[in-house]
């Protein structure tokens, strides 16, 4: 009898990150709808609050902040529907790889199609709200992180909301109140930046955000799946 | 008692509004608390009793597990 | 630890305040073929997945197996928008890293030889069931836990598949599937009636 | 070896706990909650600076207090359900989890009403009162993901897990809070008064809050018994209690 190969963590991360890049390539309407929202959204704000840059300008922190938050908000809904409706989380929940590490690789695979296209897009739309372009390194810096940070805890909420019917809304109550303080943070430093004070704190803040996501998350990720796969 | 008559302790010099309101607003929450349960309990404890007199099982005594 | 793949001693299910099963015992050992039969709703299903672990919330008593275990479930754990081929290579479950050559000898086993490069999503419902039970052509577990693997199959799936798990048994691997049809493999299969177990 | 820790807690147990602990603690809590008002509302001097408004602060910070409290109970008891997989933690969370939230929203609803005369508006974004709204947002996060579930045991892992990462992030959330706040104001009164309070003001203050702990843990059990009633109906342990007596 064939015994089965052992299994090589790094190589099943490896596939599984693949698997799910090509499958965003194949379905590219996953990756361009999110910052097409973000866009429109962004351009709702100069016309509600009036065209005037000066004006934008001092806003356009917290606009591009909470837009950001709530087009990875979106992501996070979508993110393990259809593997569990085809059965795919189930076999993950199977693999001899712990569950806790064979979840990121969906979640960079995710990352990378969102919150890395999101933050290089942001000084575009920064400028559309009277952004100066020295900020812009500060801002892709940050909504790095940033988006890093919400894709981790939104995935812990998509976990626990993916088997329950309608679970978008649910999932935007669970994860809202979380997402508090990496909003804070992004704010503070672009303002800082602004300013021309130092933004180092804020990012600082973030990459701590980052690091204790990437330790602490996927434990919650993975006992959320084990859930979901119960009912 | 620090306040000279009832009437002071009512007006409070002017924040009584407030303090007697915020009081009402707590305490009611507070009674509803804890006489709900209450009276669910009492509504699941008739229930039993009904359920059990209704199947006529005799669950004490020697029986133990109920003869269903 | 003994050389059983798995030994389940009176594991009882519960849904909700509902008891599905109890005191159910079973011990397999390498070469074993095991049916869970029973009627719908008996809890087939749900002893399947208790034995892989998926469900553990509502399951009561000592379970305990090999980490190898290969399932396959109802749904056909596969992505559309993938060929037959990625399907395999990619496969979540990953049990192992099979060679282009192992996948096309698989896929031609269960009868999809030409089909390596066409899109999963374009496949009629009988051939995705058999893209996914091509995994047990595969170097896989060595214990598997199949759900239902006989739907959708014509005569010659069930027979390939038939000739596949004695194959399994002898080279020292076990199968536990669920069937409510009576599969004919002969002297080897034993067949576990979940009627005995049935809660109150 | 996979197995299940013995049911600790068996719901008869714990039902014979409930029936044993609220009549002695119930009477003292109503009796604590008397005093402590009538103390802080009739007895206290008054505060030079707000005058008489202060008084709310004998229900506002009991409440929020227990409110932040009964969150990490109920994070208590969902890590006992998930460590342990008691049963009886599943109850114990669910109905902690409603009371919890109603104490968040005394202590928005009185923080609210205080401010209007200490600081002229209904809604002031003070750092206590927006981690205040938050923690709000979490309990019924909570509530909601527990109502989301059919089956009752999953929801209570499910919460137990969402409890654990929301204990996690509350402090973070205060302290980004509390920076965010700093930044924007510098720090004005402290709302909860963290400067030397009179003692004459204090006692009644720690004595209210007492009474607001035993009111939280005298309304978890009363959920608890009223939830093991129903969920067990038909067992025969309790139609034997309903006989008995």
């Amino acid at each position: 009898m064939t015994e089965a190969r052992d299994i090589d963590i790094l190589h099943f991360c490896r596939s599984q990150t693949l698997r799910h890049l090509m499958l965003m390539v194949r379905s590219p309407s996953e990756v361009i709808n999110p910052l097409l929202f973000f866009l429109l959204v962004i351009v709702l704000f100069p016309l509600g609050l009036g065209p005037d840059p000066e004006q934008l300008s001092l806003l356009a922190p917290g606009i591009l902040w909470v837009v950001a938050l709530l087009s990875n908000l979106m992501i996070c809904m979508r993110l393990f529907v259809d593997d569990l409706e085809d059965g795919s989380l189930e076999q993950l929940a199977m693999a001899r790889v712990p569950l806790s590490i064979a979840v990121l690789p969906q979640l960079l695979a995710s990352w990378l199609a969102s919150g890395l296209l999101l933050s290089l897009v942001s000084p575009i739309f920064g400028l559309m709200l009277g952004l100066p372009l020295e900020v812009a390194p500060v801002l892709v810096a940050s909504l790095l992180m940033g988006t890093a940070i919400m894709l981790l805890l939104g995935a812990v909420g998509a976990a626990l909301t993916v088997g329950v019917q309608r679970g978008g809304i649910l999932l935007a109550l669970l994860i809202l109140p979380l997402y508090v303080p990496i909003l804070i943070a992004g704010t503070r430093a672009l303002n800082e930046a602004l300013q021309g004070g130092d933004p180092t704190v804020a990012l600082a803040l973030l990459g701590a955000g980052v690091t204790g996501g990437l330790l602490l998350a996927p434990l919650a990720i993975a006992a959320g799946v084990r859930v979901s796969l119960e009912l | 008692m620090y306040f000279e008559s009832l009437a002071a302790l009512w007006d409070m010099d002017g924040h009584g509004i407030y303090v007697w309101l915020a009081y009402l607003l707590t305490m009611c929450p507070i009674i509803v608390m804890v006489w709900l349960p209450i009276k669910r309990f009492r509504q699941h404890w008739r229930w039993i009793e009904a359920e059990s007199r209704r199947s006529g099982i005799d669950v004490g005594g020697a029986a133990g597990e109920s003869a269903r | 630890m003994t050389t059983a793949l798995l030994e389940a001693r009176d594991l009882s299910i519960h849904k909700g305040l509902r008891q599905l099963l109890k005191d159910v015992t079973l011990c397999v050992e390498p070469g074993d073929l095991w049916q869970l039969a029973g009627g719908n709703g008996i809890g087939k299903t749900s002893l399947l997945r208790s034995f892989a672990r998926l469900a553990s919330i509502e399951v009561y008593g000592d379970l305990s197996r090999c980490d190898d275990v290969l399932y396959v479930g109802h749904s056909a754990s596969l992505k559309g928008a993938m060929t037959p081929r990625q399907n395999l290579k990619y496969h979540p479950s990953g049990l192992c890293t099979p060679t282009d050559t192992e996948i096309d000898g698989a896929l031609a086993a269960v009868g999809l030889a030409g089909y390596e490069n066409a899109l999963t999503a374009r496949l009629s419902a009988g051939q995705k069931r058999r893209v996914a039970l091509a995994r047990l052509f595969l170097p896989s577990g060595r214990l598997w836990l199949l759900d239902e693997p006989f739907t959708a199959l014509d005569v010659a799936g069930v027979a390939v598949l038939e000739q596949r798990f004695r194959a399994h048994a002898q080279a020292g691997g076990a199968v536990v599937f669920t069937s409510h049809q009576s599969a004919d493999l002969g002297g080897t299969l034993s067949v576990l009636d979940l009627e005995q177990f049935r809660g109150d | 070896m996979w197995r299940i820790i013995h049911q600790f807690g068996s719901p008869p147990w714990v039902y014979r706990f409930c029936d044993k602990v609220i009549p002695w603690l119930m009477p003292i809590t109503i009796v604590a909650l008397l005093v402590g008002s009538v103390w802080g509302l009739l007895f206290a001097p008054t505060d030079y600076k707000q005058g008489d408004s202060y008084r709310i602060i004998y229900i506002h910070v009991p409440a929020a207090v227990v409110a932040l409290a009964g969150y990490y109970v109920m994070a208590l008891a969902g890590l006992v359900s998930l460590v342990w997989r008691v049963k009886l933690a599943d109850t114990a969370m669910r109905a902690a989890a409603p009371i919890g939230a109603a104490y968040t929203a005394i202590a928005l609803i009185t923080g609210a009403i205080w401010g209007k005369p200490t600081w002229g508006a209904w809604w002031v974004w003070d750092a206590r009162i927006t981690s205040m709204l938050i923690l709000f947002f979490l309990y019924v996060g909570v509530i909601a993901l527990f109502e989301a579930y059919e089956n009752k045991s999953a929801a209570a892992r499910a919460c137990a897990v969402l409890t654990l990462v929301g204990t996690v992030n509350i402090p973070i959330i205060y302290k980004s809070v509390d920076w965010w706040y700093s930044l924007h104001q510098p720090a004005s009164i402290k709302f909860t008064g963290e400067s030397a309070i009179d003692p004459s003001m204090l006692y009644p203050l720690l004595l209210m809050i007492g009474a607001f702990y035993c009111l939280f843990a005298v309304t978890v059990l009363l959920n608890m018994r009223a939830e093991l009633a129903w969920n067990h109906r038909d067992a025969s342990w309790l139609k034997q209690l309903v006989q008995g007596t």
